[in-house]
Protein backbone atom coordinates (compact mmCIF):
# COMPACT_ATOMS: atom_id res chain seq x y z
CA UNK A 1 0.00 0.00 0.00
CA UNK A 2 2.97 2.05 0.44
CA UNK A 3 3.35 3.08 -3.49
CA UNK A 4 -0.25 3.92 -3.67
CA UNK A 5 -0.16 6.06 -0.71
CA UNK A 6 2.38 7.85 -2.71
CA UNK A 7 1.10 8.23 -5.98
CA UNK A 8 -2.36 9.34 -4.33
CA UNK A 9 -0.54 12.22 -1.66
CA UNK A 10 1.09 13.54 -4.76
CA UNK A 11 -2.10 13.39 -7.50
CA UNK A 12 -4.28 14.60 -4.55
CA UNK A 13 -1.61 17.44 -3.10
CA UNK A 14 -1.70 18.87 -6.78
CA UNK A 15 -5.68 18.22 -7.08
CA UNK A 16 -6.69 20.24 -4.12
CA UNK A 17 -4.12 22.48 -2.88
CA UNK A 18 -3.67 25.16 -5.36
CA UNK A 19 -2.00 28.17 -4.20
CA UNK A 20 -0.74 26.51 -0.55
CA UNK A 21 -1.72 28.81 2.22
CA UNK A 22 -0.79 29.02 6.01
CA UNK A 23 -2.76 26.05 7.23
CA UNK A 24 -5.03 23.75 4.62
CA UNK A 25 -8.25 25.20 4.65
CA UNK A 26 -11.67 23.38 4.63
CA UNK A 27 -12.37 23.52 1.56
CA UNK A 28 -8.52 21.70 1.01
CA UNK A 29 -9.16 19.24 3.43
CA UNK A 30 -12.31 18.06 2.12
CA UNK A 31 -11.09 17.92 -1.32
CA UNK A 32 -8.35 15.66 0.31
CA UNK A 33 -10.59 13.08 1.40
CA UNK A 34 -12.94 12.87 -1.19
CA UNK A 35 -9.15 12.50 -3.54
CA UNK A 36 -8.75 9.46 -1.72
CA UNK A 37 -12.10 7.98 -2.03
CA UNK A 38 -11.83 8.36 -5.95
CA UNK A 39 -8.49 7.23 -6.05
CA UNK A 40 -9.35 4.00 -4.77
CA UNK A 41 -12.37 4.26 -6.64
CA UNK A 42 -10.04 4.28 -9.63
CA UNK A 43 -7.63 2.00 -8.21
CA UNK A 44 -10.04 -0.91 -7.65
CA UNK A 45 -11.72 -0.37 -11.14
CA UNK A 46 -8.23 -1.02 -12.91
CA UNK A 47 -7.42 -3.49 -10.57
CA UNK A 48 -10.01 -5.80 -11.79
CA UNK A 49 -10.64 -4.27 -15.62
CA UNK A 50 -6.76 -5.62 -15.57
CA UNK A 51 -7.86 -8.58 -13.72
CA UNK A 52 -10.21 -9.77 -15.72
CA UNK A 53 -8.07 -8.81 -19.30
CA UNK A 54 -5.50 -10.73 -18.79
CA UNK A 55 -7.31 -13.70 -17.39
CA UNK B 1 8.16 -12.22 -8.33
CA UNK B 2 5.08 -12.30 -11.07
CA UNK B 3 3.04 -10.89 -8.22
CA UNK B 4 4.83 -7.65 -8.29
CA UNK B 5 5.50 -7.35 -11.58
CA UNK B 6 1.22 -7.51 -11.41
CA UNK B 7 0.82 -4.75 -9.06
CA UNK B 8 2.98 -2.61 -10.57
CA UNK B 9 1.70 -3.05 -14.04
CA UNK B 10 -1.26 -1.71 -11.73
CA UNK B 11 -0.27 1.43 -9.84
CA UNK B 12 1.13 2.55 -14.01
CA UNK B 13 -2.17 1.89 -15.36
CA UNK B 14 -3.69 3.89 -12.86
CA UNK B 15 -1.76 6.34 -12.53
CA UNK B 16 -2.16 6.73 -16.42
CA UNK B 17 -6.23 6.17 -16.50
CA UNK B 18 -6.38 8.55 -13.46
CA UNK B 19 -4.64 11.58 -15.23
CA UNK B 20 -6.58 10.60 -17.53
CA UNK B 21 -9.81 10.33 -17.14
CA UNK B 22 -10.29 12.55 -13.69
CA UNK B 23 -9.94 16.38 -15.04
CA UNK B 24 -11.92 18.09 -12.60
CA UNK B 25 -11.89 17.92 -8.56
CA UNK B 26 -13.00 15.18 -6.84
CA UNK B 27 -16.65 14.63 -5.92
CA UNK B 28 -18.96 12.77 -3.44
CA UNK B 29 -18.79 9.68 -6.32
CA UNK B 30 -17.30 8.82 -9.68
CA UNK B 31 -19.72 9.67 -11.92
CA UNK B 32 -20.79 7.38 -14.53
CA UNK B 33 -18.54 8.80 -17.57
CA UNK B 34 -15.58 8.81 -15.00
CA UNK B 35 -16.16 5.18 -14.29
CA UNK B 36 -16.79 4.56 -17.95
CA UNK B 37 -13.65 6.04 -19.26
CA UNK B 38 -11.64 4.34 -16.53
CA UNK B 39 -12.85 0.67 -17.56
CA UNK B 40 -12.18 1.63 -20.91
CA UNK B 41 -9.16 3.27 -20.03
CA UNK B 42 -7.43 -0.39 -19.38
CA UNK B 43 -8.34 -1.81 -21.81
CA UNK B 44 -7.57 0.40 -24.48
CA UNK B 45 -4.23 0.88 -22.91
CA UNK B 46 -3.76 -3.02 -23.55
CA UNK B 47 -4.67 -3.12 -27.08
CA UNK B 48 -2.31 -0.03 -27.75
CA UNK B 49 0.23 -2.13 -26.05
CA UNK B 50 -0.51 -5.06 -28.36
CA UNK B 51 -0.63 -2.97 -31.49
CA UNK B 52 2.63 -0.84 -30.67
CA UNK B 53 4.19 -4.09 -29.76
CA UNK B 54 3.22 -5.27 -32.99
CA UNK B 55 4.34 -2.14 -35.00
CA UNK B 56 7.91 -1.90 -33.23
CA UNK B 57 8.80 -5.85 -34.19
CA UNK B 58 7.42 -5.16 -37.62
CA UNK B 59 9.94 -2.40 -37.92
CA UNK B 60 12.97 -4.17 -36.63
CA UNK B 61 11.92 -7.19 -39.02
CA UNK B 62 11.93 -4.56 -41.92
CA UNK B 63 15.68 -2.42 -40.86
CA UNK B 64 17.20 -5.93 -40.17
CA UNK B 65 16.21 -7.35 -44.03
CA UNK B 66 17.67 -4.37 -45.63
CA UNK C 1 19.93 4.87 5.44
CA UNK C 2 17.36 6.79 7.39
CA UNK C 3 19.49 9.99 5.76
CA UNK C 4 19.22 8.61 2.57
CA UNK C 5 15.42 8.18 3.45
CA UNK C 6 15.47 12.37 4.31
CA UNK C 7 17.46 13.23 1.40
CA UNK C 8 15.02 11.79 -1.35
CA UNK C 9 12.51 13.54 0.28
CA UNK C 10 13.74 16.13 0.05
CA UNK C 11 14.32 16.21 -3.56
CA UNK C 12 10.85 14.77 -3.91
CA UNK C 13 9.31 17.64 -2.31
CA UNK C 14 11.53 20.16 -3.66
CA UNK C 15 10.27 18.85 -7.19
CA UNK C 16 6.62 18.93 -6.44
CA UNK C 17 7.01 22.45 -4.98
CA UNK C 18 8.89 23.93 -7.52
CA UNK C 19 6.48 22.87 -9.87
CA UNK C 20 3.81 24.51 -8.08
CA UNK C 21 5.62 28.02 -6.94
CA UNK C 22 7.58 28.86 -9.77
CA UNK C 23 5.60 29.05 -12.59
CA UNK C 24 7.68 32.16 -14.37
CA UNK C 25 11.08 32.74 -15.87
CA UNK C 26 13.60 32.91 -13.13
CA UNK C 27 14.71 35.97 -12.26
CA UNK C 28 17.45 37.96 -9.90
CA UNK C 29 15.97 36.94 -6.71
CA UNK C 30 13.27 34.97 -5.10
CA UNK C 31 10.28 37.34 -4.78
CA UNK C 32 8.32 36.99 -1.75
CA UNK C 33 5.25 35.64 -3.08
CA UNK C 34 7.14 32.57 -4.18
CA UNK C 35 9.44 32.83 -1.02
CA UNK C 36 6.05 32.36 1.03
CA UNK C 37 4.31 29.69 -1.54
CA UNK C 38 7.82 27.07 -1.08
CA UNK C 39 7.41 27.67 2.55
CA UNK C 40 3.84 27.10 2.78
CA UNK C 41 3.81 23.85 0.18
CA UNK C 42 6.25 21.97 2.34
CA UNK C 43 4.29 22.56 5.47
CA UNK C 44 0.94 21.75 3.44
CA UNK C 45 2.26 19.02 1.86
CA UNK C 46 2.98 17.25 5.24
CA UNK C 47 -0.88 18.34 6.20
CA UNK C 48 -1.80 16.58 3.28
CA UNK C 49 0.17 13.49 3.64
CA UNK C 50 -1.62 13.08 7.06
CA UNK C 51 -5.06 13.83 6.39
CA UNK C 52 -4.69 11.52 3.12
CA UNK C 53 -2.41 8.98 5.35
CA UNK C 54 -5.61 8.51 7.71
CA UNK C 55 -8.33 8.81 5.63
CA UNK C 56 -6.99 5.91 3.93
CA UNK C 57 -6.88 4.35 7.03
CA UNK C 58 -10.38 4.72 8.05
CA UNK C 59 -11.21 3.04 4.48
CA UNK C 60 -9.36 0.05 4.89
CA UNK C 61 -10.96 -0.31 8.17
CA UNK C 62 -14.42 -0.01 6.99
CA UNK C 63 -13.99 -2.07 3.74
CA UNK C 64 -12.78 -4.96 6.34
CA UNK C 65 -15.70 -4.98 8.80
CA UNK C 66 -18.21 -4.99 5.72
CA UNK D 1 14.11 -2.38 -26.25
CA UNK D 2 12.29 -3.22 -23.37
CA UNK D 3 12.61 0.71 -21.64
CA UNK D 4 11.72 1.92 -25.35
CA UNK D 5 8.45 0.36 -26.06
CA UNK D 6 7.13 0.90 -22.17
CA UNK D 7 8.26 4.91 -23.04
CA UNK D 8 6.95 4.69 -26.18
CA UNK D 9 3.65 2.81 -25.40
CA UNK D 10 2.91 6.17 -22.70
CA UNK D 11 3.91 8.34 -24.62
CA UNK D 12 1.91 6.93 -27.97
CA UNK D 13 -1.44 6.45 -25.64
CA UNK D 14 -1.54 9.71 -24.39
CA UNK D 15 -1.35 11.67 -27.72
CA UNK D 16 -3.67 9.19 -29.73
CA UNK D 17 -6.12 7.68 -27.21
CA UNK D 18 -7.54 11.13 -26.06
CA UNK D 19 -10.59 10.04 -24.80
CA UNK D 20 -10.67 6.02 -24.15
CA UNK D 21 -13.89 4.43 -26.34
CA UNK D 22 -15.65 0.78 -26.22
CA UNK D 23 -12.75 -0.47 -28.78
CA UNK D 24 -9.51 1.42 -30.45
CA UNK D 25 -11.07 3.15 -33.85
CA UNK D 26 -9.38 3.39 -37.04
CA UNK D 27 -8.36 7.10 -36.54
CA UNK D 28 -6.39 5.75 -33.18
CA UNK D 29 -4.90 2.91 -34.73
CA UNK D 30 -3.55 4.86 -37.23
CA UNK D 31 -2.40 7.51 -35.15
CA UNK D 32 -0.37 4.52 -32.84
CA UNK D 33 1.22 2.74 -35.95
CA UNK D 34 2.37 6.60 -37.12
CA UNK D 35 3.53 7.41 -33.57
CA UNK D 36 5.47 3.83 -33.28
CA UNK D 37 7.06 4.90 -36.61
CA UNK D 38 8.39 8.88 -35.52
CA UNK D 39 8.81 7.92 -31.98
CA UNK D 40 11.96 5.38 -33.70
CA UNK D 41 12.95 8.25 -35.80
CA UNK D 42 13.08 10.68 -33.03
CA UNK D 43 14.99 7.85 -31.18
CA UNK D 44 17.46 7.81 -34.21
CA UNK D 45 17.95 10.94 -34.01
CA UNK D 46 18.69 11.40 -30.50
CA UNK D 47 21.27 8.60 -30.54
CA UNK D 48 23.05 9.66 -33.79
CA UNK D 49 23.19 13.13 -32.44
CA UNK D 50 24.10 12.18 -28.39
CA UNK D 51 26.89 9.71 -30.10
CA UNK D 52 28.50 12.42 -32.63
CA UNK D 53 28.72 14.90 -29.55
CA UNK D 54 30.16 12.57 -26.82
CA UNK D 55 32.40 11.36 -29.01
CA UNK E 1 24.34 16.31 -5.42
CA UNK E 2 23.77 14.10 -8.42
CA UNK E 3 20.50 13.72 -7.90
CA UNK E 4 20.17 17.53 -7.14
CA UNK E 5 22.08 18.41 -10.65
CA UNK E 6 20.00 16.12 -12.66
CA UNK E 7 16.46 17.51 -11.52
CA UNK E 8 17.99 21.14 -11.98
CA UNK E 9 19.07 20.22 -15.32
CA UNK E 10 15.80 19.00 -16.25
CA UNK E 11 13.54 21.54 -14.90
CA UNK E 12 15.83 24.65 -16.21
CA UNK E 13 16.27 23.12 -19.57
CA UNK E 14 12.09 23.21 -20.08
CA UNK E 15 12.06 26.34 -18.30
CA UNK E 16 14.86 28.32 -20.46
CA UNK E 17 15.16 26.70 -23.73
CA UNK E 18 11.61 26.48 -25.17
CA UNK E 19 12.68 26.06 -29.17
CA UNK E 20 16.05 24.68 -29.17
CA UNK E 21 17.92 26.59 -32.01
CA UNK E 22 21.42 26.10 -33.23
CA UNK E 23 23.45 27.40 -30.05
CA UNK E 24 22.24 28.92 -26.99
CA UNK E 25 21.22 32.29 -27.44
CA UNK E 26 22.16 34.92 -24.77
CA UNK E 27 18.70 35.25 -22.97
CA UNK E 28 19.03 31.41 -22.73
CA UNK E 29 22.28 31.24 -20.99
CA UNK E 30 21.24 34.01 -18.39
CA UNK E 31 17.97 32.27 -17.88
CA UNK E 32 19.63 28.86 -17.43
CA UNK E 33 22.54 30.68 -14.34
CA UNK E 34 19.17 32.28 -12.56
CA UNK E 35 17.13 29.20 -12.69
CA UNK E 36 20.40 27.41 -11.08
CA UNK E 37 20.47 30.26 -8.20
CA UNK E 38 16.80 29.78 -7.96
CA UNK E 39 16.43 26.11 -8.00
CA UNK E 40 19.02 26.23 -5.17
CA UNK E 41 17.48 28.61 -3.27
CA UNK E 42 14.27 26.66 -3.27
CA UNK E 43 16.18 23.40 -2.01
CA UNK E 44 17.38 25.38 0.29
CA UNK E 45 14.18 26.46 1.91
CA UNK E 46 12.28 23.04 0.98
CA UNK E 47 15.49 21.40 3.39
CA UNK E 48 15.01 24.03 5.92
CA UNK E 49 10.61 24.13 6.16
CA UNK E 50 11.23 19.73 6.13
CA UNK E 51 14.08 19.69 8.98
CA UNK E 52 12.26 22.29 11.21
CA UNK E 53 8.85 20.48 10.43
CA UNK E 54 9.59 17.04 11.31
CA UNK E 55 12.05 17.34 14.25
CA UNK F 1 27.98 -0.83 -16.93
CA UNK F 2 29.28 2.46 -19.41
CA UNK F 3 26.95 0.85 -21.76
CA UNK F 4 24.20 0.70 -19.84
CA UNK F 5 24.78 4.76 -18.37
CA UNK F 6 25.34 5.13 -22.26
CA UNK F 7 21.57 4.05 -23.09
CA UNK F 8 20.03 5.53 -20.26
CA UNK F 9 21.23 8.59 -20.95
CA UNK F 10 20.02 8.48 -24.84
CA UNK F 11 16.07 7.07 -23.28
CA UNK F 12 16.22 10.32 -21.11
CA UNK F 13 17.18 12.45 -23.81
CA UNK F 14 14.49 10.96 -26.05
CA UNK F 15 12.10 11.42 -23.78
CA UNK F 16 12.63 15.33 -23.08
CA UNK F 17 13.32 15.90 -27.01
CA UNK F 18 10.42 14.23 -27.82
CA UNK F 19 7.83 16.21 -25.00
CA UNK F 20 9.60 19.73 -26.55
CA UNK F 21 9.88 18.80 -30.04
CA UNK F 22 6.76 16.52 -31.43
CA UNK F 23 3.74 18.57 -30.47
CA UNK F 24 1.31 17.53 -32.82
CA UNK F 25 -0.67 14.27 -33.67
CA UNK F 26 2.21 12.15 -35.22
CA UNK F 27 2.48 12.25 -39.43
CA UNK F 28 3.33 9.69 -42.11
CA UNK F 29 7.00 11.62 -41.63
CA UNK F 30 8.79 13.56 -39.20
CA UNK F 31 8.31 16.94 -41.00
CA UNK F 32 11.78 19.23 -41.47
CA UNK F 33 10.94 21.48 -37.94
CA UNK F 34 10.46 18.23 -35.79
CA UNK F 35 13.62 17.04 -37.37
CA UNK F 36 15.48 20.05 -36.82
CA UNK F 37 13.93 20.55 -32.96
CA UNK F 38 15.21 17.23 -32.53
CA UNK F 39 18.89 17.70 -33.17
CA UNK F 40 18.99 21.22 -31.54
CA UNK F 41 17.30 19.61 -28.68
CA UNK F 42 19.96 17.30 -28.24
CA UNK F 43 22.74 19.35 -28.55
CA UNK F 44 21.05 22.41 -26.58
CA UNK F 45 20.67 19.72 -23.53
CA UNK F 46 24.63 18.85 -23.15
CA UNK F 47 25.27 22.54 -23.67
CA UNK F 48 22.93 23.26 -20.91
CA UNK F 49 24.02 20.22 -18.89
CA UNK F 50 27.46 21.96 -18.64
CA UNK F 51 26.38 25.59 -18.61
CA UNK F 52 24.33 24.63 -15.17
CA UNK F 53 27.09 22.10 -13.66
CA UNK F 54 29.55 25.16 -13.93
CA UNK F 55 26.90 27.66 -12.26
CA UNK F 56 26.51 25.40 -9.53
CA UNK F 57 30.07 24.41 -8.89
CA UNK F 58 30.40 28.79 -8.67
CA UNK F 59 27.71 28.96 -6.12
CA UNK F 60 29.12 25.59 -3.97
CA UNK F 61 32.49 27.30 -3.81
CA UNK F 62 31.28 30.84 -3.28
CA UNK F 63 29.02 29.30 -0.47
CA UNK F 64 32.26 27.26 1.13
CA UNK F 65 34.22 30.36 1.08
CA UNK F 66 32.25 32.21 2.95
Amino acid sequence: AHELLKKMTEKCFNKCVVRPGTSLDNSETKCLNLCVDRFVDAYNITTKSYGTRIQ
Amino acid sequence: QQKAHFQQQIHRLNEICWDKCVTDKPSSKLDSRTEGCLNNCVDRFIDASLAITQRFAQLIQKQSMN
